[in-house]
């Protein structure tokens, strides 16, 4: 069958699953897993290799590898500004979620900050997995309310004259932050480089890097 | 929808929890159910914004206290009693009746493509948008009883329009399995016109459809 | 203030639960927590604005879990332990270091004088009020950063003033201890004016004060 | 001292007291009686006064006798309705909550319900405890926005002709509705009419009240 498109039914699945699976996670998993398996419906190696994929291959080395090209290559860094989706890709990066990818720069003059308010939408393939405190409640309610707050918690001190952008990505766009380079680093590589940049410099939860790469 | 799940700018929630964040998974669970959840969506291509919507329509307590992919694996496995593959009989007494008649489960293969092949929510527009970059838009004051991407912070909020994005998939009508591509926007939001306490030049931006706005 | 206990129109909660709904008290505990809330307010005249935003900024998730009058007793140990009445370590040791320099608890005599004296939140007004029945008003936008009592749902609506009620404690003020009395009136809002699904000609009540109205 | 007003400050008081008194709420209700009596903050006599004030003597059979007389007495339903908390005082009922009472009245036309939707306000001194669907998450958020469905919910039906009044009581103001008089019921007495009102008719979710008192 379709889908019913019907709010009301699938509040009421919801209810019924509440009321009768077990309420410890990792058993409510569990239980799920078997008859997903069972019914035919999922295939246990797609499985492993979704979680592998994200273990193993796609992390936020990748998006450190596309910054720091960006810090080398001025065109590149163009073309990831202007479209960041199509930047990715030449970079072998285009995957799930990265199909409207937007690059947006810190300056001396301005600080980025991403989020996603209502359901923790992430750049998977260019970051991997989202960080639990990204898809918590505390950090959706707060960032766009007190950035400033948050960001101080991340030890992130952001002064008066620097203005905060938020980007809120509840659309099908997704954000990532560029850093800026730290001082030191003119005569690192790429691979260098590329090291000393954080994930969460590139949410926009850590914004002066390093070349300790702390 | 108003509900639970719209959490920007509630007040009340305390610091931010770092534990775990620099692992992919924050436990086994978590990586299954992570992947549980997308490989049974599998071979029905569900609307992204039912998916949300599904989701949004769990037990409000339930959104807030359990974990992220664990209530993807939820949203997933209601909506695939709901469109008739599994029944809720077979899910609560975990005893599988038969195959599931529409049965082709996602394969590696099908992983590795989807892991290369990024989805475009852009369609063809119809007509031209109405604003341009630079342009004052006001938004929708009372949101939408069904399914939509404008938050509650932003209702009813004057903001200037950052960027042209392209004709996207409306969310309005893709939790309803409608494809009504419209014009969206970036727009920026002066943080002081949208939560009271805020005193510093501080902006938000939003990406929102064009019928979220009432006049220019 | 924005959050979850502001619950007034918000959607995916299901059917109403009437468990225990023929006994004062659902339980032992239940019981106690109230008397416990009421007892120990005793001496001190705590603002009732603060004990409510007291209560609103409980966790969240608590807000929306545990019982009613559990909450309660929650939010007046935390009026205690910031007002110095009694230490957060011996709350969470459970170990009473010293009598509390104020105790001079609620007496039976107390109790039953509480039982029979509503108290009034009335006051003088200053000056006359700005509107009269049969006026339209219209509700502020965005809210207030602390305590306030225009929920949500009824933020940015036009309304018509139903009936003047005095000038009454303004509870924003009473949050903050402090006694601002200010005009209060009923207000109707038309159902359709504040939920975009509804189509019949019901109407909401609400008793809101002078300064959530932006403007006639 | 004096309290603080300081939002963060008790929310920081939460966070602690979420984190280490006992989850389970029976044994953190025994923790915090066994402590408040110690710190000599409460006396365990106020506390079973206040339990058996709504236990034996303060209930809903209060509010039915209000109702019963407004229905024989022409001249209190016009002071009931002008002015509900001195209507009640005159019958010894003023109390709790009682202060600014309001009488809202059904009529052929007209349905009344009650609500506090930030916070479970109720007029305990002419109704008692309320109760808990009265404040419970699903009443609150709904019954401003799906009254109808609410009333279908408590099987009562409103017929589309019929307008429906919330009273959302989140100031200092309390309501009680005034439940229609059943038919044939004219010779009965004042104590027989009050013994057919129910607590749920003056909140609202009831509305046909019979003669059997179902």
């Amino acid at each position: 069958m379709e889908p019913s498109y019907d709010s009301e039914k699938v509040a009421e699945i919801h209810r019924h699953l509440h009321s009768h699976l077990p309420s410890e996670p990792a058993l409510r998993v569990k239980a799920l897993e078997s008859l997903l398996v069972e019914k035919g419906l999922v295939d246990p190696a797609a499985l492993d290799a979704w979680i592998e994929a994200y273990t193993e291959e796609i992390g936020p080395k990748r998006g450190a590898m596309v910054v720091a090209r960006a810090w080398t290559d001025p065109d590149f860094k163009a073309r990831l500004l202007a479209d960041a989706g199509a930047a990715i890709d030449e970079m072998g990066f285009a995957g799930q979620a990265s199909g409207h990818l937007q690059a947006v720069e810190n300056t001396d003059a301005v600080h980025n900050l991403v989020v996603c308010t209502l359901c923790s939408c992430y750049p998977f393939a260019i970051l991997g997995m989202a960080p639990p405190w990204y898809k918590a409640n505390e950090y959706r309610a707060r960032a766009v309310r007190d950035p400033r707050g948050v960001l101080a918690e991340f030890g992130v001190g952001i002064a008066d004259a620097v203005d905060v952008r938020v980007w809120d990505s509840t659309a099908e766009l997704r954000y990532m932050v560029v850093p800026q380079r730290p001082a030191g680093t003119d005569g690192l590589s790429v691979e260098a480089l590329a090291a000393l940049v954080t994930r969460n410099s590139m949410i926009g939860t850590h914004r002066d890097l390093t070349v300790s790469g702390a | 929808m108003d509900g639970v799940f719209d959490l920007g700018g509630k007040q009340g929630f305390g610091p931010v929890d770092r534990t775990h964040e620099d692992e992919p998974y924050h436990s086994q669970a978590d990586a299954r159910a992570y992947a549980l959840s997308v490989a049974a969506r599998g071979e029905r291509a569900y609307p992204i914004d039912w998916f949300r919507h599904t989701r949004e329509n769990m037990v409000p307590t339930d959104y807030l206290t359990r974990p992220y992919f664990d209530q993807w694996l939820q949203t997933v496995v209601a909506m695939a009693i709901d469109a008739g593959d599994v029944s809720l009989d077979e899910v609560i007494s975990g005893k599988a009746k038969a195959l599931s008649r529409s049965a082709n489960p996602m394969s590696v293969a099908d992983v590795r493509n989807m892991l290369t092949s990024p989805a475009s929510f852009e369609r063809e527009a119809n007509g031209t948008p109405a604003f341009e970059v630079g342009d004052s838009v006001r938004t929708d004051e009372r949101g939408r009883s069904g399914h939509t991407r404008l938050p509650a912070y932003a209702r009813g909020a004057n903001g200037t329009i950052h960027a042209y994005r392209g004709a996207h998939l409306l969310p309005d009508a893709g939790a309803k399995g409608e494809d009504v591509p419209e014009h969206l926007y970036t727009v920026g939001f002066a943080a002081r016109d949208l939560f009271p306490e805020v005193d510093n030049d501080d902006t938000i931006y939003l990406d929102l459809w064009e019928s979220y706005f009432v006049s220019a």
